[in-house]
Formats: C-alpha cells, structure tokens, sequence
C-alpha cells in the first residue's frame, strides 16, 4: 500500500470553546478535522464548562507545516487562559493530497 | 403562615428534596447523574415550557400592560452590575475581570430560580402578572453586556476574549431562544392550540423539574471543594446581594404597581444569578477571570439560597409591602 | 372554512410553529439542538404510539375491511418511482443512481407528515379509518425496492452497494418493527390495556411531537445551503409531485370507499416522501448517488411543502369529492 | 381466573408484550436500540418514582408496622445466598468465584421484576402493604454482601478484585439512592406535596416501564447466544431457584401476616435475581467469575421466567395460601 | 516493560456505514477494533447522515499486513463512494500475538 | 515550534471499570487523562457490561517513565481478569513539564 506521511495534532479542550477552536483549526489551513465528546483529569482544572458537558478531543490531519502553525496558534493563544491540551504524532494515509491544506 | 412557616413548607417541597437528594449523591460519592443529553432535553423543555405558557397568557393582555414591567426589569438587570463591579473591585479588592465576570452573573437571571418561585406561587395560590416569562427573558442578556463594558473600561477585554461574538452568542443561544420562541408561539396559539399540547408542556412541568433539579443538586454540590477558593468576602457577597436585589425587586415591583405575585417574581429574578447563559459567555470573553470565583458564587451559594431561603423571603416581603398577613 | 382559512389555522398550530422555531434557530445561527439520543427516543415513541393507537382501533375491525385499502397503498408505492424514475431521467436528465434514489424517497413515507396528518384531522374533528397507521407501515418499503429495481435495470448497482442487504435492513429496521410491533400489541392488548399506558402513549403525542419537529425544522433548515446544488428541475418535482401524489391518493381513496379522513391520510402518505428510512438505505445500496439531491429535495421541500400546505390541500380536495361543504 | 388464565393476562399486557418486541428485534437482527443516555434517565425515573410512591404510603403506617416485614425480607435475601452458593458448588461443580458471583445475583433483588409485580397487583385490584418498595430497598445489598463472605471463605477474593469498595459502591449507587432518597421524600411531602408531581411519577409510570422493558428485551435476548456456555445445571438453576425462592416469600410473608398483595410481593422479592447492581459489584469484587455464567442466568433466564410465570405463579400461591379463590 | 511494536489503523466515517464497515474490518484479518462517536468536517461533506447522528471513529490494532490490507481495501471499497478518512500509525502494545490476525 | 517528545498511553476497558481505572492511572503519577465513551469488539468478549454502556477510551500524556510504569501496572493487574487493551505511542507536545509527572 503506498502511502505518505502526514502529521496527526490532537487538541483537547473544555467544551464550551468547541466552536472557536474549530473555526480557527480551519482558519489556520487544516482541511478538515474530527471531533469526539471527552471529559478528564488534568493539573489545572479550572473551567466554566460544569452545566454544558465537559471536553472536547479533536483530531486534525495536516501537512508539518499547518500542524505546526496550529501548535503554535494553540500556545500563543489558547493555552495561557484555557483548559487546552494538544499533542502532535505523524501518521501514513493513502491519499495525501487531501491533507494538505493552505500551511 | 409567618415567614418561617412559608420557608419550612418551601424546604420541604419535592423541588427542593430533590435537588437535596442531588447534592446528597455527591457527598456520599454516588455515581448518580442524569445524562447530559436528558439533563439537555430537560433544559430545552423548561424554556420552551416557560415561554408558550407565558405566552399564551400574553395574548390576554393589552401590549401597554407589559411596558412599564418591562422597562423595570431591563433597568434592573443594566444596574445591578453597577454596583456589583464597583463593590467587588473597591471593596472586595478583585481584579477588573474578575469583579466584571461576578457582576455578569448577578446582573444576568437563573431560569430555575425563576421556575421554582413560580411553584412557589402556585403552590399557595398566589396570581401573578402573565408576562412575567417575558421579564425573565428580558433580563439576560443585558446584565452581561453592561458587566462586559465594565470589563472593556476596566482594560480586562481583549487577547482571545471576544465579547462582541459572545454576546451575540447568548442572544442567539438556546435559552433566549426558546424563552422568546415560546412566548410567541404560545401568543399566536392560544388557550386552544395550548390545550392540545398542555398534557406535556403543563401536566409534567413540575415533575421535569423535580428531575432537572436532581442534577443540579449534583453540579451545585460539585462546587463546593471550591468553596475555600471562594474567600469569605465573595461569599458574604453571594448572599447579601441577593437579599439586596431582592428587596430592590419587590420594591420596583410595587412602585410600577405589581401584584404580590407580580412583585415576587420581579424580586426574584433580580435576586437570582445566572449559572448557564453568563459562565458560557464570561468563559470566552474574559478568559483570565476565574470560575472558581463566579461559577462558585452563583451556583454553590447564591442559587441554593435563593431556593431555600431566598424566595420565601421575597415573597414574605412582597405581601407586606401590599399591606397583606 | 375554506383552503385558505384550514391552512392558516394549520400553520398556526403549536406543531408547525415549533418546525419554524427550529429552523429559525439555524437561520440566526443558535446553537439549539435536541441532544441526539432524546431525538432518537423520541422517534421510538412516536413509531410505537401510532402502532399501539392503531393497534388498539385495528382489534374492532374485521380483518377483510383492511384488504382492499391495504392493497391500494400497496399499489401507490409501488407505482409511484416508476414515474417518478422516467421524470427524472427523460426530463431532468438526471443519472440512474440519482434518479433512482429520488424515486425511492418519494415511493416510501414520511411518518411524521402521517402524524401532522392525523393531529390535523382530530383538530378538526374529522374521523378517519383505523387501520391508517397500518397503511403507513405498508408504504414505506415497497417503494424502495421498486426503486433499487429500477437502478438495476439501469446499471446504477454494483460496486459496495448492495441493495438486498439495504433492504433487508429497513424491513427489520426500527421504524417498521416498531410500527408492526405497536399495531400487534395494540390489537392484542385492545381498549383495556392501553388504557395502563394512554396517559404517555396517547396524552403526551402532541407535545412530544413538537420536541420533534423543534429539531427536524433544525435539521431542514440545515439542508437549505443545498438549495443552489439541487436545481430548478428538482426543486419543482419536490413541489408539484407532492400534489400530483396526493390528488392522485385521495382519488384512489375515494374510488375504494375510504371517509374524508381516510382519503386525506392516503393521500398525505402518497404525498410524502421519506427522508429517514430511505436516505439509510439509499446511501448503502446507492453510495454513487448524490444525498444533496434526494435529501434536500425530500427533508428541505417537500417535507415543510406538505405539512404546511399540503395537508389542507389534500384535506380539502377530499372534503369536496365526498361532495362536503 | 385459574392460573393459566391469569398467566395468560400477564403474558398479553402492554409491558410484557414491549419485552418480546424488544426480544424480538434482536432476533431480527434490527438495529432497534434505547439510547443508553435515555435508557439511564428512564431508570432513575422509575427508582424515584417507585421510591415516592412508596414514601408516601408509608408516611400513613406507625413505625412499628414496618419493623417484621423488614427484618423478614433482611432475613431472606441473606439466606438466600447460603444455599445458592452450596448448591452450586457441591452439586453444580461451580469453582468458588463463579458460585458466589450467581449467589449474589439471587440473593439480589431485581427493581423490574417488583416493578412488574406492583403493576400485576394492580391491574387485578389487588392491594398490598404501602412499605413494599422499602422492602425492595432492603433487600438490594445485603445479598450480595454475604456472598462475598463466602467468596472470602472460599479463597476466591484478592487480586484487583476488592468486595469492600465493590460494596461501598452498591450502597452509594443510584438505585439504593433514589430507592431510598424518594421513599424519605414521599414520606416528607405526603400526599399534597406528591399531588404536584404525580403526572410524571405516577401517570406515566406504566408507559415509561413499557420502554424500558422493551430495552431489556433487547439486553435479555442479546445474552441468548450465550445460553450454551450456561449449561443445563445453571440453566435449570434459573428457573427452579426462583420458584423455590417464590414459594418460602409467599410463605415467609404469609407466616408474618402480610396480605395477599404483600405475600405476591415478597415472594417475586425473593425469586428474583439482579441485574444491574449485582453484576456491576460483582465485576469489581470477583474478576474471575465469568459474566457468562451469572448475568445470563439473571438477565437471560431467571428475569424473563419470572416476568412471565413467575408473577401469575407466586400470586395464585398467596391467594391458596390465603384461603381465598 | 517488554513491548512488541503493531500497527493502529484510524478509521472515520460516516454513520450509516458502521456495521457494515466493522464487519469488512474483522473481514480483513482484525481481531477487533474500538468505536466511538464523533463528528467532523472535511473537504467533500457529502452524506446521508443527517438524522442520524454523524461519523463513527474506528480504531484497530493489527500487524502491519492487515493493516495494509485495510488501508487497501478502504481506497479501494470504500473512499470513491464515502465520506471515510483513514490513518495508520505504530503503537508498542505488551502482547503483540493477541493483536496478530489472520493477515 | 519547539516542541518535546512525550508518550501517550492509550487504554480501552470496560465501562464499570472507569472509576478505578483512572484513579490506579493518577496513582501511577500520571498528571491527568482524557476520557471517551466506546464500544467495541475483541477476541475475549467477556463482560458485565451488558446494562451500563460498553466501554471507555483513556488517553494519557506521560514521561516515558509514567509510561512504562501504567503499562506494567495494567499487564500485572488488570489484563489476566478484565476486558482491557492498551497500547503506547510517542507524540510531540509544546510544553512538556507538564506531563512530567511523578514517575
Ligand atoms: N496528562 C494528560 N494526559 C491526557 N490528557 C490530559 C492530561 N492532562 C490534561 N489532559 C486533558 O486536558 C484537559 C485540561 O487539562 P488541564 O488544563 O490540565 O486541567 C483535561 O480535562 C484532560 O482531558
Ligand atoms: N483533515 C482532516 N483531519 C481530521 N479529520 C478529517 C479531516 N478531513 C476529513 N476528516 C473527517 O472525515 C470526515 C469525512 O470527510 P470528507 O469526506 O472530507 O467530508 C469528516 O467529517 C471528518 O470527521
Ligand atoms: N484489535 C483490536 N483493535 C482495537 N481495539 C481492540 C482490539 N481488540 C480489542 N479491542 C478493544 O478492547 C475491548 C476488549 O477486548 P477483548 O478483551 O479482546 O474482548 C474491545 O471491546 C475493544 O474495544
Ligand atoms: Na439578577
Ligand atoms: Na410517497
Ligand atoms: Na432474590
């Protein structure tokens, strides 16, 4: 199966912020992303989200370039004030192309 | 019945035991929680039962009737973060996002409070006004949008926080969706189209609640290891400004010349603090603010005491000023 | 009353103005959703609470009065996607899958523009046959498999699409067994033990009807960004092929002797189009086919076409061949 | 009525009917499913309510009334589990976990079963002792408690597996919460407070049992496959054990002098097996018995049996034993 | 921690398809797979799905030859038709024979 | 964007084991977890699970450390009697203090 490598960032963050941080996940130049409902544990716990759920985990597959553009629009923006946690890992899909996106 | 009368039968109402049962669980470490997709659906259902009963009264009334309760009410909710801020900030020594997050919340009004003061009447037969649904409506969102403006003077608005997209959020949020959706429906349709719908949105109305306030007994107890975060000035602040409000209400009530029901409901709201729409909306446009603070305030202290103690208060008061037993 | 007047008081009911909160949620941008479990269980209880009513009137009747109306919605759904096919085809040009697709959609049902039907019906008082909920059950497969038929003789099946195993799916799929299940109960149980569970399956109908169509109004109104896919060819079908189908049923009605009520509900059911078994089932046997044609079509026209116009239209047509005022 | 008769009633009422629908659809392979979220809600619903009920009757009895009948039903399901446990480890050649996992099961109490029982009493007329749903709370943990003993004893608890914490659990759980948290409310409120909620607690108690049985069809049915893995010794077990069980409650309850209905109650009290809060305990405490083996004796066999023959059986018992017809 | 390293496959796709979709994945060679409900946006948006939930999230463990064989038969079945979107990845798991498969 | 290499545990196990799961996770000196519902399907299929939803999917952010620790704990404790499966991956996060944790 031929494939090529593309990165895979995983952000997790406090539901009420869904929709803004998918806005600007898209904003940034991911093509598409994939979002779970979630709850956890974590050292801050410090949250508004206690009548509406608890977190969300989405998943974005990008290009190196967009998905490090969207680490670093997470730390700049969203980490200082937020419950959000991300993480970034590299995956093989058939049809890269489709992940590219605009980074 | 004398004022501790009323609160003891209050207290002892299926509302308030259930949602005692709720906060029960959480102490002793149950695993009992209504699932968020019923605890939702149940969310929709008040509102949307609140507003076609609200509305359906409504289109009793000449629309003159309602201008003068519903100036009062938006007067109410734009001032009441006045003085909030300004307390929390001189005297509470909160920093401004802080202090304006508080203020949202006791500017803003509890659907739930509001509700149960409703049972409340009901239950003792008292009357009240038929728009007041709509003075709930009415008073949440313009309490959020003055303590934003606080903010913004304050200097406390600005990096991600947004309030502009905030506010439209809650204006066009479910709550005042539904509020207002339903008191047009419910004025359009009548006593008639009422009746056919009246087995769900009427008959079970105080059984949903009984449920909902189960889960809220939850959340609310859920607050309470923030309790110590909270300090003793806030907490002080989260039952004396209610009972401040709440004065204000009845007296507002009585001077535009409301009934004793009328007047209850009006001190009530003013008492109440919102704990759904202002947290969503305080949590995007002042990030830095603390839920510890605002969530604790209004959910763990302010709305218990306006259930327990509160309403049976408002109510003792409202008859006295109208000169009744 | 004459057309105008019945669909005035049909768009005013508290159902249709629900479906219209629902899509002016989306409209403003709102984030109102019935969570979508409870929509889920809501769809449940409708499906067995039209089984168990009909169920419970089926044990009055003889078996041989439900033959001839139940081969007559037979026929219907069969015939319906021929036409609809060759339409689509010859005169929209459109490919095999997509015209088969549609043509599924409109052969098969739509059960809440069946339930619109009856709550219109019983506002106006008008009785109708039994056994209606019976025929619903029986229209909403044939038409399907009609359909996967004809995208066979056209070549459109192959590849994973797999229309015996789509079809087998909807025949034990939830909403026919629920149905079939709530007729056999209702009729085994009769009169007596539906009254054990009349207060939820029968008193609550139309309030839970209108949680529902809350979200199928958000739903509908989601689709609308379709429009410009779908084009003036289909957008007209979806409107003058309702009307077509529901002359055409209440016609049939008339000729085997049905009552007003029971020619309104042949034809509202020839009249709708599915848009929950149908897409399931289309989207497995037909993946090639495009779910914003025959989705936009049935969910955002028609189905909003006969529930607020429609449903007085067919209602009035039947008035007026039984010769009725 | 004879037995059969009355057997063949309760084999045709709405609720057992919606338990074979369900049964039915995994048989068809259907992909008919209660969503869990409202599946967990309807059981909470019916726990509380159960529970309200049940206080409110008890708010009219002396103390002293209820002290025989509980200690009786204390006794039971702490016996229970004895022989249980014995049998299947000296005739069944069960290994030590596996026995004491099946014994805690019977000597659990299964709410549906009574729910079930309560519903059967009724439709016949047939009154019984207001404290009943106490009963039923009593007899939820203790069961289980002393078949983790005998685990102990027999060297089949360690490991991960921790039986205090398992029934640390149990006692906190939602169902002895609600069970117990709505008999004190029930009993506070009495009957004017229950007024207010008795639409939903009691008017759609019978509808909303219909679908949560016709869930557990689905659940029962689910386990059928693995019937082989049982054997005929356990197989045999699940449905003699309760009909031992049933006969010393109607017998146990006839000797303290309950009534007909209270005699019925009791013994399907004592015949039935848990379900829900058995096998959650259980997989904590004993990780090595198989839920093979004792949630489809509970689930699959013993709950079915007696929803269908146990209940006609134990109350035709109690009428004999009663001298009545 | 002795670890053997194996192949976790992602699999996003449309609701409808679920059963069908995990029973082409035991099909080819898995010995099981792990679901969740989520939802999403992509680049073609293009589904059935409406009232009915939205996406499923499926994850296998398998050797690395099933997991091509999946990542084939996906691009092959499954991609022209759907809304589907699939990732491979390497996982260290404690015992490596459970996850070994049939491929 | 300076990120660090940290390991994500991923654990699959039965729903009623949630409670204690995540407390035995945190115990491990794991700094938090993230939680979603699943269901799923393996090769033992042995559980209690049947009335109270399936499965839960646990995610945790770990020094390689914290890592290797949960999962031995998991093959000592709860592998031989419970429906559990877990896997280890290595991601990239900004700020890795975070997940240091106590291991
Ligand atoms: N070490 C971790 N591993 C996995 N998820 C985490 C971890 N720490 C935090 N999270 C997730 O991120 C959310 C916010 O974390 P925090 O801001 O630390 O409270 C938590 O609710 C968890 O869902
Ligand atoms: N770049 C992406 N990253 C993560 N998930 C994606 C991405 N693109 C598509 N998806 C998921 O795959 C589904 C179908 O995508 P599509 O076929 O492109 O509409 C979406 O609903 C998402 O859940
Ligand atoms: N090969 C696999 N890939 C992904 N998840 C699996 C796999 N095998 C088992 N699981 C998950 O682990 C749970 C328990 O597996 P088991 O103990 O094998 O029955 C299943 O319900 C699945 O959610
Ligand atoms: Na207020
Ligand atoms: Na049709
Ligand atoms: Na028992």
């Amino acid at each position: 199966m031929q494939t090529v490598t593309v990165s895979l960032v995983t952000i997790v963050a406090e539901k009420v912020l869904a929709t803004r941080l998918t806005q600007a996940i898209l904003a940034a130049g991911a093509t598409g992303y994939t979002l779970t409902e979630a709850r956890g544990a974590g050292s801050r716990d410090m949250r508004a989200s206690t009548l509406d759920g608890e977190n969300v985990r989405i998943e974005v597959l990008a290009g190196e370039g967009v998905a490090d553009a969207l680490l670093a629009m997470l730390a700049r923006d969203w980490f200082p004030h937020y419950a959000v946690v991300a993480w970034a890992g590299t995956v093989r899909v058939v049809r890269g192309e489709k992940y590219a996106g605009r980074g | 019945m004398s004022v501790l009368d009323l609160a003891a039968a209050n207290l002892l109402s299926p509302l308030l035991l259930c949602f005692a049962l709720g906060a029960l669980a959480v102490l002793l470490r149950s695993d009992l929680r209504v699932p968020e997709p019923v605890f939702n659906a149940l969310s929709i259902y008040l509102m949307l039962a609140i507003g076609l009963k609200g509305g359906v009264e409504l289109s009793r009334l000449p629309p003159s009737a309602f201008v003068l309760p519903g100036l009062a009410a938006l007067g109410l909710g734009m001032a009441i973060p006045l003085w909030c801020y300004a307390l929390l900030r001189q005297v509470g020594r909160f920093g401004a996002a802080d202090a304006a997050a508080v203020a949202a919340h006791y500017g803003s009004v509890s659907a739930v409070t509001f509700v149960a003061a409703i049972a409340y009447l009901d239950a003792s037969g008292t009357p009240y006004e038929g728009y007041a649904p709509a003075l709930l409506a009415i008073m949440e969102v313009p309490g959020i949008v003055v303590a934003f403006a606080l903010a913004r003077a304050g200097g406390a608005l600005g990096g991600r926080g947004n309030a502009g997209e905030a506010v439209r959020e809650i204006l066009s949020g479910k709550s005042v969706l539904l509020l207002a959706g339903g008191l047009l429906i419910g004025a359009v349709v009548g006593e008639a189209g009422y009746a056919r719908v009246k087995p769900v949105f009427s008959d079970l109305f105080q059984g949903a609640l009984c449920l909902f306030l189960l889960e809220l007994g939850i959340l609310a107890a859920g607050r309470l290891g923030d309790f110590r975060r909270v300090g003793p000035f806030l907490a002080g602040f989260a039952v004396v400004m209610p009972v401040l409000h709440g004065v204000l209400g009845v007296a507002v009530g009585h001077a535009i010349g409301l009934s004793v029901g009328g007047m209850t409901v009006l001190g009530t709201l003013a008492a109440s603090a919102s704990y759904i729409a202002a947290p969503a909306a305080v949590r995007l446009a002042l990030p830095q603010a603390n839920p510890g603070y605002y969530l604790t305030a209004s959910l763990a202290i302010t709305f218990p005491f306006n259930l327990t103690l509160g309403l049976p208060l408002y109510n003792a008061l409202a008859r006295w000023i109208a000169g009744g037993p």
